[in-house]
């Protein structure tokens, strides 16, 4: 039998280093959508406990454990990262995979906010942004999940038809960020 | 005084010291056959008319502010008649003949200019959309022709052929719009109303409109109490202020709608270009200044500014439509108060009340209808009977569903804008 | 124009699409009179000064909400997700 | 010329560009004015309207002269100020708005003209005959009008955009500026520092004085270190906050690299969206003109311009200086000419009991009525009491004092307020909430106020944030004397007194335009064109304000001010609209098989935001009709392949999943199987129609619901409208899948036969059946199987997660092939569904009702759904509404078109007698002819007639018959087969 041939997003398009800052794509992971049901909030965060060590994310949070991680992601809605759910999950929350829908991009190194600034209208500021942060916002025209684990490191995640676009849109940000500091 | 080019050098030899006001600055008298709240272009526009056409002198138009303050004088000066739909179709075609008569008929120069209105479509589904409305344009007896890609390139050749992120497909052309000088408008009306007899008072707020058993008898002011035998509202994004005043609730929000000049260039924009992928809209003003606008914020207001978001988002869709005028320099941006009604044309119409007449809802589209606003209006307010050519316009059709026209298609409600 | 979401904090308006009067939520019983459904979807106070309106969060968190805001002055004065709204009657 | 021992410029570094084709040196921190003056250029450029000679009036961003075209080509940028743009090894620079030389301009001409061009005269003119508008008059005035050009073509410059966030913003870096951030920083909070200029000082730079004991410019170097070491001070030259917006936004504009010269990847200007919790508006003041007869020949200036070019750049604008003054600050000038050795004629001051500060020649209540030099002044004429008389000059310094720089308070629309006092408009209290006006904006105008005020500006903004105000931030000492002015904002004569320099609005206009009645500041503006320049009147609206209200007889409280908008200065577009250009307009979406579609040469078109094949043309194939006919055979007959993962695909998952989805669609879905489909109808609440597609039953709690590609973002907000708003009730959950697939409709009497070599079970018509769906493997991958048709054919949708997409489309497409199919396009697609008189958004276009498109038994009379009650309302149920019908032309080779409208046969072509028109057409290779769909009164009552077809846009005229729209298969037998 034929085997399909899986491509991330960003295939081809990364990795990109300007200046200092580098634009990668993550590898491809299990990325799942966690929504409670009505009332069942506290009970989800007990089983994701349970399940995977990770709790039930505050809005705005992400809580990490190894390779795992869920990030809150809207309203009555987090993704799961890095596995399955587990299926007693579902007693609590509706669960739909995610992981082929996004592109996970992540930007490193010392000018990462200031290349950040030029496309998303949230401050990123360690103040306003400290380890452990997830943001729903816009980069650019696009919406985005942006995630923080800490130091120089941001995640950002855009649908993965984007993904063109995200490359193009963060590199001409690294290349004038670049510019400006060697002026 | 009439105005001519004889005059002008006659004056000037003369030092300048002949010419007389333009128009009176009378005390409201105690009473008007007609009184016109608004001194907006519609409110002069149909004080113009009533005396020009129905020989009606007795009438008031009572401005709280100065003569053409509203959006008279912060639109983006476009003149057309290139709808779709019936009501508005034969409307604004009646409007445009009126603009084409206006500066013999006012003895003003209001700089009618009838450079073209190039509507850009940039898919297959929209050039077929504009189609059916240039058809529909024939129809009536307007004109329209449409242009493909490279007719477009012959009229706008500044246009990005290449790059754009929505590519030209061609435009809708329509060599009869135009542009015409805004505030020369309202006081080209003003002017002409004060001359048949019309007393034009400013600072003159409405506080109130007199009612007794169902009929209108007159208005309550800031400078004293007037009767009339018949009171029109014209008073745009105040329309639902003021028709509380008689009890009523329209169907109307204020809105915010922005609008921007850059300083003065050479000449570069030939005609009107509308952008098919995001509202945009730009022609360049006899002074040299891009005047363009874009779309609504969005959110009510009665604050005539708006917010930077619009504003950032009307200029980066003239950048990739033509990006030359990334060289141009914005040097103003102000904001109007539209009268949005629910499918976004107007209503003008009788009401509940006997004598109180209605004249509203004329969204972001009012400039161009000044003329035949002012015609018909006087017409209904004169006979008590709808002019053919805004018969549609009735307030009752939200409720009834009856000749809805929504020319965007987006919805017949508020929140669908 | 800042939005104070309720999920995400302070956020610059552009993330956001405003959609009208709040009564907007007070939709009508199917069987209610033609007048309250023309009343609901067509007829406004419109007022200039305080009122309470929906925008949705869509470049956020997905949350609509009824904000309240000064048509006049623009002061957002509060927000809270319309679901919780709708739930306090 | 140049003084010694003056000015911040680098004389180490000398400088060459470019102007008017002359090569002319100056210095390094130079800018196209200052070095122009220093080579004893005045002449800069020519006014708007007479094209009279014009130099520099000032030496910051409010000039409204000296307006300069920079650069060449493509990247020429017009009416660049010469006082901001600083110079560069080559730079090149042009004057603007003159035919022939700048000293030999032929529209100098209107000069001669001016008694016949006074305020609004076009308003009364040029109306006959009026063809001559057109085709005359206009042309002829746009092409004197205008400033600077633009070239047509794109610029290569690429500016940014950019965001900022902060505690406090202080806009403006001199003392009160410094000292307000200084306070703010020191307090803890994190500061944003927004200087117009490159150098933080503001005006200590430019007037020589001392702050604690030592010159001030050393002062400004010890508070810029002391602002570095909080760490929390960011400095932002060249930057001008240019409007003030809701909630604490700003928008400023930084000129990056407008002082180098253009580089790669260097964005030449920056516009920045700020947000500050707190602000502090210290920007400044504005120096006022006094406008007296023939006040506008090069060499007349602001007499604090002329001390910014003594000390800031070590140029002296004359050799032999008058100033012409109502206020002590302008004396000033003369003492710090003279200090450099430059020559003071006099110093003519208004006001009577003046005492001189320095050795210099003092003329007691006299007024400047006259002035000579075509190219430069040369000479003045004075009046003082009784007597007048002349002096030889080449430069007035004047001053009619200072008008403080409010525009950012007045953003939201507060309108500044008279100090009748000090004879200047000031912020009004609480004018932008958070924000704090201090200095010289403000009106303190000594430096020991500005200092002091901007300390308290701080403090306040601290306050506002919840910290206490700083220890160790003290007030330095300064002067404190902030003098006398008189006011004299116009001195009657013989000749023209210039009020707007820019505009060309001179006394005379002012006067006329009360005379005829434009009486209110706004009909003033309006109809003199007073202020609407692109200074924005800053040096000119309150002189001319304060003329009309003598002319009118009222105060200057009473008349009143304009309206002060954003921008305070104006903003390159490029900038605003940074990133825009090109494809940055909007985010491009791509489908996984966009590679491969682009591979097999198929040209893209836009669907929304994406991009889909229009059709895949073959060897031999010359035209898209070709392709278009083969693949819609291919389909018929064989077997085709589309990508239809653009469409929207909505997970609903819940308990009261089947409730929603009963109330946001007319039909019912609570009753759909598990593992079937169900084509749903979708309206807005005013009972039109928003959009259709296909939902799924997944599971029992567990739905997925299709939209069309281009309503996908609209549906989605309206679910969770519906979900979150108006039934909270219901227990349901909301997600867009459309991204996690990539889904292939597999079309044609042969896609059964093609599945099952990639399904890893196989299917028949029993196991999936139409309107089946369920989840299958293909290649050992999971997937999703819908048996729908949109082609009326046989056919599926296949489902694979994303990352498989490329491969299971490139699967796909062999494996048709190999059974005489293959890729179709969008035109094919669209032919074949037109075949069927499926709609799309060409039919449901946003005015249609159910009743119109023929669906009406699809609304469910068993239960409420959004639009129900709206669509019964009587206008949208009549049978004389236009409604959808087929059209065939009469004549198999008949064209039809869409758009076209639609006529009784015989009638006028009115629109009166308008019934309808022509929505979506396409060749169909099926039946030989062209189809169509239409909308016509009374629609499917018609069925039979003929009728006529008019598209005059296209020249086409059709005899066409109305039928039912199905036009193939229409028991849909081939589909459910």
């Amino acid at each position: 039998m034929a085997e399909l041939m899986a491509k991330s997003p960003a295939h081809g398009l990364t990795p990109v280093a300007v200046g200092g800052v580098t634009l990668s794509e993550a590898p491809m992971r299990p990325v799942w959508a966690v929504m409670p049901w009505r009332g069942k909030g506290a009970a989800l965060s007990r089983a994701l406990e349970q399940a995977h060590g990770l709790g039930f994310p505050e809005p705005g949070a992400m809580i990490t454990s190894g390779q795992l991680g869920i990030a809150w992601s809207g309203l009555d809605q987090a993704f799961l990262m890095g596995v399955e759910p587990d299926a007693a999950l579902a007693e609590h929350a509706a669960l739909t995979d995610q992981s082929d829908a996004w592109t996970q991009l992540v930007l490193e190194g010392a000018a990462v906010r200031d290349v950040l600034a030029r496309w998303v209208p949230v401050d990123l500021s360690p103040a306003a942004c400290p380890p452990g942060s997830a943001r729903r916002s816009l980069v650019g025209h696009m919406s985005a999940l942006i995630l923080h684990p800490g130091g120089d490191r941001f995640e950002v995640l855009v649908f993965r038809s984007m993904a063109g676009t995200a490359v193009h849109e963060l590199t001409r940000a690294m290349r004038a960020v670049a510019a400006r500091e060697a002026l | 005084m009439r105005y001519s080019g004889w005059q002008v050098l006659a004056q000037g030899i003369m030092g300048n010291r002949g010419w007389r006001p333009a128009w009176r600055d009378p005390a409201p008298k105690d009473a008007y056959d007609i009184v016109i709240i608004g001194g907006g272009g519609h409110g002069l526009a149909t004080a113009f008319y009533l005396a020009q056409e129905h020989g009606l002198t007795n009438i008031a138009v009572l401005e709280k502010g100065y003569l053409g303050g509203g959006n008279i004088g912060r639109n983006t000066t476009i003149v057309r008649a290139n709808y779709g739909l019936p009501g508005n179709s034969e409307f604004y075609s009646h409007s445009l003949k009126l603009w084409e008569g206006m500066e013999q008929a006012l003895n003003y120069n209001v700089m009618h200019s009838q450079r073209g209105i190039i509507n850009l479509f940039h898919s297959d589904g929209q050039r077929d959309a504009y189609a059916r409305r240039g058809n529909a344009m024939i129809n009536q007896g307007d004109d329209a022709i449409l242009l493909d890609r490279e007719g477009c390139r012959k009229l706008l050749p500044y246009l990005d052929y290449e790059q754009t992120r929505f590519p030209i497909y061609g435009g809708l052309y329509h060599p009869r719009g135009g542009t015409a000088r805004h505030d020369a408008v309202a006081w080209g009306y003003a002017r002409a109303a004060d001359q048949r007899g019309v007393d034009l008072i400013q600072n003159c707020e409405v506080t109130g409109i007199d009612i007794e058993g169902g009929v209108v008898k007159g208005v309550q002011t800031s400078r004293g109490a007037i009767r009339a035998k018949k009171v029109a509202i014209v008073v745009a994004g105040r329309s639902s202020q003021v028709a509380a005043m008689a009890g009523m609730r329209l169907p109307i929000e204020s809105h915010v709608l922005q609008a921007f000049v850059t300083e003065g260039l050479k000449p570069c924009i030939d005609h009107v270009v509308t952008y098919g992928m995001g509202h945009f809209y730009i022609s360049q003003s006899d002074k040299g200044g891009l005047v363009f606008g874009g779309d609504l914020d969005f959110y009510p207001s009665y604050a005539a500014r708006g917010n930077l978001p619009m504003a950032e988002h009307v200029v980066e869709a003239g950048m990739t439509l033509m990006p030359m005028i990334g060289k141009a320099r914005m040097l103003r941006s102000w904001g109007g108060i539209m009268d949005m009604s629910p499918d976004g044309s107007p209503i003008i119409d009788k009401t509940h009340v006997e004598g109180l007449y209605l004249n509203c809802g004329w969204c972001y589209g009012g400039f161009k209808a000044v003329p035949g606003s002012g015609h018909t209006f006087a017409h209904l307010i004169a006979t008590d009977r709808p002019h053919e050519a805004a018969a549609r316009y009735r307030l009752d059709r939200f409720a009834t569903g009856r000749g809805l026209m929504d020319e965007e298609g987006t919805g017949s409600q508020h929140n669908l804008h | 124009m800042l939005i104070p979401c309720p999920l995400c904090g302070a956020r610059d308006s552009r993330e956001f699409t405003p959609k009208g009067h709040a009564s907007y939520l007070d939709r009508p019983a199917e069987d209610a009179p033609p007048q309250a459904w023309n009343d609901y979807l067509h007829l406004r106070e419109n007022p200039a000064g305080d009122t309470r309106e929906l925008w949705f969060h869509g470049a956020g968190c997905g949350a609509w909400l009824v904000v309240e805001r000064n048509t006049v002055s623009h002061a957002v004065t509060g927000a809270r997700l319309a679901r919780e709204v709708r739930d306090a009657g | 010329m140049r003084v010694d021992g003056r000015g911040l410029i680098d004389r180490s570094q000398p400088v060459t560009f470019k102007f008017d084709g002359r090569s002319v040196t100056g210095y390094k921190g130079d800018t196209v004015a200052s070095a122009l003056l220093g080579k004893g250029v005045r002449l800069m450029a020519r006014s708007f309207k007479y094209h009279r000679p014009r130099g520099v009036l000032t030496a910051g961003s409010e000039e409204p002269n000296a307006l300069l075209e920079v650069g060449q080509g493509a990247a020429m940028t017009p009416n660049t100020r010469a006082t901001v743009q600083e110079i560069y090894s080559g730079l090149t620079v042009q004057s603007q708005n003159r035919i022939g030389p700048l000293d030999r301009d032929l529209l100098s001409i209107n000069d001669a003209l001016w008694p016949f061009l006074s305020a609004g005269f076009y308003y009364k003119t040029f109306m006959w005959p009026r063809a001559f508008w057109e085709k005359l008059y206009e042309p002829v005035i746009r092409r004197a009008a205008g400033l600077g050009r633009i070239t047509r073509d794109a610029s290569p410059e690429r500016h940014e955009k950019a965001f900022a966030f902060c505690d406090v913003l202080v806009i403006g870096g001199g003392p009160a500026g410094l000292m307000a951030a200084l306070t703010a920083a020191k307090g803890g909070a994190d500061v944003i520092l927004a200087e117009e200029t490159p150098e933080l000082g503001g005006r200590l730079l430019s007037d020589g004085q001392e702050i604690d004991g030592t010159p001030a410019a050393y002062w400004v170097e010890d508070i810029v270190k002391e602002l570095q070491a909080t760490g929390r001070v960011r400095v932002m030259t060249r930057t001008t906050v240019t409007g003030a917006y809701d909630d604490g936004s700003y928008g400023a504009l930084e000129r990056v690299a407008r002082h180098v010269a253009p580089a790669d990847d260097l964005p030449p200007e920056c516009f920045w969206r700020i947000r500050a919790r707190q602000a502090v508006l210290a920007a400044g003041a504005h120096e006022r003109p006094i406008a007296f007869p023939m006040n506008d020949r090069p060499g007349i200036m602001l007499a604090g311009a002329v001390r910014t070019y003594l000390n800031r750049y070590g140029v002296s604008p004359g050799r032999n200086v008058t100033i012409f003054a109502t206020n002590d600050d302008a004396h000033r000038t003369a003492v710090e000419l003279m200090d450099a050795g430059v020559k003071v004629a006099a110093v003519i001051d208004s006001r009577t009991g003046v005492t001189a500060k320095g050795d210099y020649r003092l003329i007691e209540g006299g007024q400047v009525i006259g002035t000579k030099g075509r190219q430069g002044l040369r000479q003045i004429t004075y009046r003082a009491g009784s007597r007048t008389d002349t002096l030889i000059t080449d430069c007035l310094a004047m001053s009619g004092g200072w008008n403080p720089a409010v525009h950012l308070t007045c953003h939201l629309g507060a309108r500044p307020v008279w100090d009748a006092d000090a004879k200047m408009f000031l912020p009004a209290p609480g004018a932008v909430p958070g924000l704090t006006p201090a200095g010289s904006c403000n009106g303190a105008m000594s430096t020991a106020a500005c200092l002091s005020e901007g300390l308290e500006a701080g403090k306040a903004a601290l306050a506002a944030l919840g910290r206490p105000a700083p220890q160790g931030v003290s007030l330095p000492e300064a002067e404190d004397d902030p003098g006398r002015t008189q006011a004299l904002w116009y001195v009657e004569g013989k000749g023209r007194a210039w009020l707007d320099f820019a505009n060309d609005v001179t006394t005379k206009d002012v006067k006329l335009a009360a005379a005829e009645g434009y009486a209110s500041v706004e009909h003033m503006k309006r109809y003199t064109t007073q202020g609407m320049a692109p200074d924005q009147g800053k040096s000119s609206n309150i002189n001319a304000l304060a003329l009309l209200a003598d002319s009118t007889g009222r105060g200057i409280p009473e008349t009143g001010t304009t309206t002060y908008r954003p921008p305070f200065i104006p903003v390159t577009m490029g900038a605003m609209g940074a990133f825009a250009e090109g494809h940055g307009f909007a985010p491009e979406r791509r489908t996984t098989s966009d590679a491969a579609a682009r591979g097999r040469g198929a040209p893209m078109i836009e669907a929304g935001l994406w991009f889909r094949p229009s059709y895949f043309p073959a060897p031999g194939e010359t035209t898209w009709r070709e392709a278009c006919d083969r693949e819609v055979a291919m389909v018929r007959n064989a077997v085709g392949v589309v990508d239809v993962s653009t469409l929207g695909k909505i997970d609903i998952q819940g308990p009261d999943a089947g409730a929603f989805l009963d109330f946001v669609y007319t039909n019912m879905f609570s009753t759909l199987k598990v593992g079937r489909a169900r084509y749903g109808l979708m309206l807005r609440e005013d009972g039109h129609v928003m959009d259709d597609g296909t939902t799924a039953r997944l599971g029992d709690h567990h739905y997925v619901m299709t939209t069309t590609t281009a309503a996908a973002g609209q549906v989605m907000a309206h679910l969770e409208f519906v979900a979150q708003g108006l039934r909270p009730d219901l227990d349901v959950r909301i997600i867009s899948a459309t991204e996690q697939w990539a889904q292939f409709s597999v079309a044609g009497p042969l896609s059964r036969e093609l599945l099952n070599g990639v399904l890893d079970q196989p299917i028949d018509d029993e196991s999936f059946p139409f309107m089946a769906c369920g989840a299958v493997k293909v290649h050992g991958v999971t997937g999703r199987l819908f048996r729908i048709s949109f082609s009326g054919e046989h056919a599926y949708e296949i489902a694979v997660p994303a990352r498989y997409g490329d491969a299971l489309y490139r699967d796909l497409v062999a494996r048709a092939e190999a059974l005489g199919g293959g890729a179709y396009g969008m035109e094919a697609l669209n032919v074949l569904r037109i075949e069927k008189g499926f709609i799309t958004h060409s039919e449901i276009h946003g005015r249609v009702t159910a009743h119109d498109i023929g669906m009406q038994r699809m609304l469910s009379q068993k239960k409420d759904f959004v639009g129900k009650a709206a669509a019964a309302r009587p206008g949208l149920l009549e049978p004389g509404r236009e409604r959808l019908v087929g059209l065939r032309p009469v004549e198999a080779e008949g064209r039809l078109t869409a758009g076209a409208r639609l006529f009784k046969e015989g009638d006028p072509h009115k629109r009166v007698l308008d019934q309808g028109y022509v929505t979506s057409v396409g060749y169909s290779p099926t039946l030989g002819h062209m189809i169509g769909l239409g909308f016509l009164r009374h629609g499917p009552e018609c069925e039979g007639q003929e009728i006529v077809m008019v598209d005059h846009l296209r020249k086409v005229k059709t005899r066409v018959q109305v039928v039912n729209p199905v036009f193939f298969d229409p028991d849909g037998g081939r589909a459910r087969g």
